[in-house]
């Protein structure tokens, strides 16, 4: 068994107005000093069987085809053994 | 003329869209997502809803869907297509149209009539309308908020394919017209060809005067090819 | 463990477990000991309200589906069309994890309106919160709450694409740790569409169709499983999570499958109690026995035990019997849909639910002793103490020497209270699906409806509480209730069809929150009785209560109409001047018991409503019903919560509409803030042009109303006069206080 | 300069109606082996200053209470300098 993890952030040019509502939010709770707050996806997935040739480059093309939107994020990909 | 309206799990304004089309005279039929094939004579609407739930992105999970190539070719063949609302997410997702759409910017849901302004009557979806002219037409949408890089923007304004812009009841295109942050104020946008409409508000929607209004007739008539009635 | 002792433990009396002794000739098991503790308790068997629910009239002509019989009413609408409604309650949900507490709400509506064989075209939601301006952690914690369910139900109806057109949404401080969360759905469909939710055919199969079974919703009473570990238990979630994706395609999928000739035998949706409940009921209903087969059950997580798959209540799921050898035609059908249809068990003749385990019987119950058996109580019921106390009013203690009306005007348009509701129903889709012709911010929502050979059935619907009312007087608020949903629907031209209820009140072991209950129901069903209106269905909630006391008492009513023939619709707010006001119905205030104002502008909650003409309210939609079918009728507003002025107010503050001058009535002795602000039922306001004016009151003569001319409409002004008050206001400070003060008081922040 | 990760995910045997049809989604594009797709949320705060007295302890409760839905969600925080 497999687990890939995909982080997809957002392009930093790119507003993310829920992060700024966060920040707000923490700013107004009292909590000082929070310069930015930016909120991406945490992604996991469980995948059957070893590290197989060519699932990293799979994973690497569904991160960029489907998890993740080039016009506006980033991703990273990490790819280890264990469920 | 006829369309074909595709059907997505989780469309939802797919029967509207062809009963607005019936009510406008023209013929429509439902696609479902997974047929393949696309008349050569017929247009293509991309209706709102929340295709595969809106999950991961709006629109995301759809441009994967089997019908999807088939509306690609159509739209290089350059037959009309038209994405409304949800549809525009996924002509944006499936690179027909360039840019995004993201969360509004007031992070709500906002369903609501809006103003918004012709930009050009130069494309078959404005070809009703005078340049600046003003129509009432619904939005609902939650991730409405049009985004491109700078390059993309100059381009779209350069060849004038902004054809719908948020405003007020002025017609200015200032802040608080613009319902969900889109960059430029855009409310619609074509691609080069002129044949592939994406628009957030909702023409289907007022398409008869007893649904609060008509300025969407001319949106979809257009689409039809249909001539301005003077 | 014992039987016994697990039976305690999971909530049941040593009576009622006696009781399923009896009824098994045998010691139950803890799996059948777990699936009488759901069905046995209130929320599925009223156990404790049956005997109440029996008072309310439950028949008349146009009732096709009787309260009781099926998961939701159904009634007539005529041309062949039928409506399917009825509202639930998610309030602990709720108030665990508002969104999701809210999304599964509306879920869970919308299941047992397809149930029915309808397509689902409306939502109404009543939502009742603490004040969200108060200080501190009180009034984070409820504007939390209120965002959380807002955005709850928007997600999950905007996402099925079913319109949100009305509701209500109440702050009083009595729901502060108890939020109210009331959803409604309506459905349309043809008289012969109608399904039924019984198990019939002895060797028919029975299918489990929709999404997977988790451990979801596995709370309270079933976490006392002594199979689970600590550490699984931390897992366990007794939180549901909605998927309206899912609810989607199901409600999609099963209007197919309806679509076929002679396919489908019967359907029931899992809601609480999930399996259990839906087996039980339908082989009860069809007067037979299912034995299924927990293997064949569609499963989300590994190793769940018989106990966990029978009590879960995992969302978007259902249950279909179909004709045997039609099976692969539903299978078709989901797989298109891309949803799990598993044969799970067949219906047999024994009258019993059989569930097994990988072969073994794990569960053997009578049907009708756990759907139809369940014990019923009779509550004790008294008069709460301190009730006439309460209903005391000493106005000379509460209004200063002098009305200052032009103050408290403004009091009532700036607080998030009163104001503008806006805020919720943009965050609602309320024009999906073509049909809204009227949307929400008036008195009514109405709908129009496909007739089978083309044009359009024109339905209105609202929904209505006022814990308020019923918390000083649970009799006379709760007719009056059913009057305001009327009148209602009598200003959008329609006669009343039929009404659902949903009951929120706190712990019915209580004597006095039971007499209130008894109270609310018989007022209801006076009112009801009155206005020929069949009571189809509904809900009840009770244990509605935190460390701070109980919630008012609550009734919510729904109420379906349809748009009588030749009815021009009108809007509520005045156009653009140049129309004259008119006052239909009583005329005086009914006094300041009970009222908005006293809570609002004084802080005072006293006294009790005038009692209610229900002839004259009967009378008064009659006639303006007739009157909407006039030419020159430009709005109609009904007088309600905040009395004429506020009635008033509303009609100037709408978008674009102009100001207007008014002289009120004050009745001798009245206090100028009686006759302004007092909620006594019965009025309608409407605004005309002047050529209709002899017409209306030629008609309200003929129908023995009130007709009294109080002014005109033009400028950007509201003046007013009131015996010897004379004020004024600007019209835009009106509707600026109108339009921020709840987005003000929610995201101020 | 700080800089905070927090990963939110939901608890494991709460439904997650979106990684669900993710994976969906990846197996009917033909992508094989795919068992379970969970999506949670990656947040980054920057935070102005060093790693002072009690920082840690705040971020916790923040990604407590305003971060993270403790009903459904577990989180996880990452600590460390630069921005
Ligand atoms: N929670 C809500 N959801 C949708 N619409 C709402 C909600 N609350 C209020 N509304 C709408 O706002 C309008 C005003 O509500 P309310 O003041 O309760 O009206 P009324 O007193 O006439 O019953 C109505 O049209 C109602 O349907
Ligand atoms: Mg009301």
């Amino acid at each position: 068994m497999m687990k890939a993890i995909v982080t997809v952030t957002l392009k930093p040019s790119i507003l993310d107005p829920q992060g700024e509502a966060v920040a707000h939010a923490l700013n107004h709770m009292g909590v000082k000093g929070v310069k930015s707050v930016r909120i991406g996806k945490h992604i996991e997935l469980e995948i059957e069987g070893g590290e197989e040739k060519g699932l990293r480059a799979k994973l690497e093309e569904i991160s960029k085809e489907l998890l993740s939107n080039p016009v506006m994020e980033n991703f990273h990909l990490d790819l280890r053994a264990g469920g | 003329m006829r369309f074909a309206v595709v059907q997505f799990p989780g469309s939802n304004c797919d029967q509207d869209c062809v009963h607005a089309l019936q009510v406008l005279g023209q013929e429509a039929r439902l696609v479902w997502h997974e047929e393949t094939k696309i008349d050569p004579e017929e247009g293509v609407i991309l209706p709102g809803g929340f295709s595969y739930g809106d999950y991961l992105r709006c629109g995301a999970i759809a441009r994967f869907s089997p019908i999807m190539k088939s509306v690609k070719q159509a739209a290089e063949r350059g037959q009309v297509v038209v994405g409304i609302c949800n549809g525009f997410q996924i002509l944006c997702e499936a690179g027909l149209l360039p840019g995004a759409l993201t969360r509004n910017e007031g992070l709500h849901f906002r369903c609501e009539p809006t103003w918004i302004r012709v930009e050009t009557p130069a494309s078959r979806f404005t070809s009703h309308y005078g340049t600046g002219e003003m129509l009432k037409i619904p939005i609902a949408h939650g991730e409405g908020c049009y985004r491109a890089s700078p390059e993309i923007l100059q381009e779209l304004e350069a060849q004038q394919r902004v054809l719908f812009r948020y405003c007020n009841a002025e017609g200015q295109e200032v802040r608080e017209g613009n319902p969900n942050g889109s960059s430029h104020n855009i409310a619609g946008i074509c691609n080069n060809g002129r044949n592939v409409l994406g628009l957030m508000p909702h023409p289907e929607r007022c398409c008869e005067a007893e649904m609060g209004g008509v300025d969407g007739r001319g949106i979809l008539l257009g689409a039809a090819g249909v001539g301005r009635k003077i | 463990m014992k039987a016994r002792e697990f039976a305690l433990k999971l909530g049941l009396t040593e009576e009622e477990y006696g009781k399923i002794e009896k009824g098994l000739a045998r010691e139950p098991n803890e799996n059948e000991l777990g699936m009488f503790s759901v069905m046995w308790s209130e929320h599925c068997s009223y156990k404790n309200t049956r005997r109440e629910l029996r008072k309310f009239p439950t028949t008349g002509p146009a009732v096709l589906v009787k309260a009781g019989e099926e998961n939701a009413g159904v009634v007539d609408a005529g041309d062949g069309l039928a409506l399917a409604y009825k509202i639930e309650s998610h309030n602990h949900p709720s108030a665990v994890e508002p969104f999701q507490g809210a999304a599964t709400g509306v879920g869970g509506i919308l299941r047992d309106i397809f149930t029915m064989g309808a397509r689902p075209v409306a939502f109404m939601d009543s939502l009742r919160f603490g004040r969200p301006e108060a200080k501190g952690e009180a009034g984070r914690r409820t504007r939390s709450l209120i965002k959380g369910v807002v955005s709850g139900i928007s997600h999950y109806g905007n996402c099925v694409g079913v319109p949100t057109v009305g509701g209500e949404l109440v702050f009083d401080p009595a729901y502060e740790g108890n939020p109210l969360v009331n959803v409604f759905c309506l459905g349309t469909l043809r008289h012969d569409q109608i399904r039924r939710g019984a198990a019939k055919g002895v060797g028919n199969p029975v299918f489990y169709v929709g999404a997977k079974t988790g451990r979801d919703g596995l709370a309270g009473a079933a976490f006392a499983s002594r199979d689970l570990t600590e550490e699984s238990k931390a897992d366990r979630p007794a939180v549901q999570v909605g998927d309206p994706f899912v609810g989607k395609l199901l409600f999609e999928a099963c209007l197919e499958l309806y679509a076929k000739p002679d396919l489908v035998v019967g359907v029931q949706d899992m809601g609480a109690a999930g399996l259990t409940c839906s087996t039980c009921e339908t082989a009860s209903r069809g007067g037979s026995g299912i034995e299924i087969e927990l293997d064949q059950v569609p499963q989300r997580e590994t190793g769940m035990t018989p106990y966990e798959i029978l009590l879960s209540e995992s969302q978007e799921r259902m249950l279909i019997i179909v004709h045997k050898g039609r099976e692969k035609e539903l299978k078709d059908i989901f797989a298109k849909w891309g949803l799990d249809a598993a044969e799970i068990g067949f219906v047999t003749e024994t009258g019993k639910v059989v569930v097994k385990a990988a072969g073994k019987v794990v569960a053997e119950v009578p049907a009708r002793l756990l759907a139809d058996d369940a014990p019923v109580y009779e509550r004790e019921a008294k008069v709460p103490a301190k009730l006439a106390e309460r209903q005391k009013l000493d106005l000379k203690k509460i209004l200063p020497a002098q009305p200052k009306v032009r103050e408290d005007l403004l009091k009532l348009a700036a607080s998030p209270a009163t104001g503008s509701r806006r805020w919720v129903w943009n965050q609602y889709d309320h024009m999906v699906g073509l049909r809204t012709v009227v949307r929400p911010g008036g008195d009514a929502a109405v709908l129009r409806i496909e007739k089978s050979g083309g044009g359009w059935v024109h339905v209105a619907m609202t929904l209505d509480g006022n814990g308020r009312w019923c918390a000083q007087d649970p009799r006379e608020g709760s007719k009056a209730l059913v009057a305001e949903a009327c009148r209602n629907l009598a200003c959008a031209g329609a006669v009343p069809l039929g009404l659902t209820d949903n009951l929120n009140y706190g712990n019915p072991h209580d004597p006095e929150i039971f007499w209130t209950l008894r109270e609310g129901v018989e007022g209801m069903a006076e009112a009801c009785r009155f206005f020929d209106l069949p009571v189809t269905g509904g809900n009840v909630s009770l244990y509605n209560q935190s460390p701070a006391g109980p919630i008012h008492p609550t009734p919510v009513v729904g109420v379906v109409g349809k748009v009588e023939e030749g009815v021009r619709l009108v809007g509520g707010v005045f156009g653009k001047g140049g129309g004259v006001v008119l006052l239909l119905g009583a005329e005086g205030g009914g006094g300041l018991g009970a009222s908005l104002y006293l809570q609002e502008v004084h802080g005072v909650l006293a006294g009790k409503l005038g009692k209610v003409d229900l002839e004259g309210e009967k009378k008064l939609h009659g006639l303006m019903r007739g009157v909407l079918k006039l030419a020159g009728v430009r709005a109609a507003h009904d007088v309600g919560e905040g009395g004429i002025l506020w009635a008033v107010a509303e009609m100037v503050m709408g978008e674009g509409s102009a100001g207007g001058e008014v002289t009120i009535p004050c009745g001798q002795g009245e206090r100028a803030e009686e006759a302004l602000f007092g909620e006594g039922a019965g009025r309608i306001l409407v605004e005309v042009e002047e050529g209709v004016v002899g017409e209306v009151e030629r008609l309200a003569g003929e129908a023995g109303v009130g007709c009294k001319r109080l002014g005109v409409t033009g400028g950007t002004e509201l003046k007013m006069v009131c015996g010897s008050v004379e004020e004024k206001w600007g019209v835009r400070e009106l509707q600026k206080l109108f339009t921020e003060s709840l987005p003000r008081a929610l995201e101020g922040e």
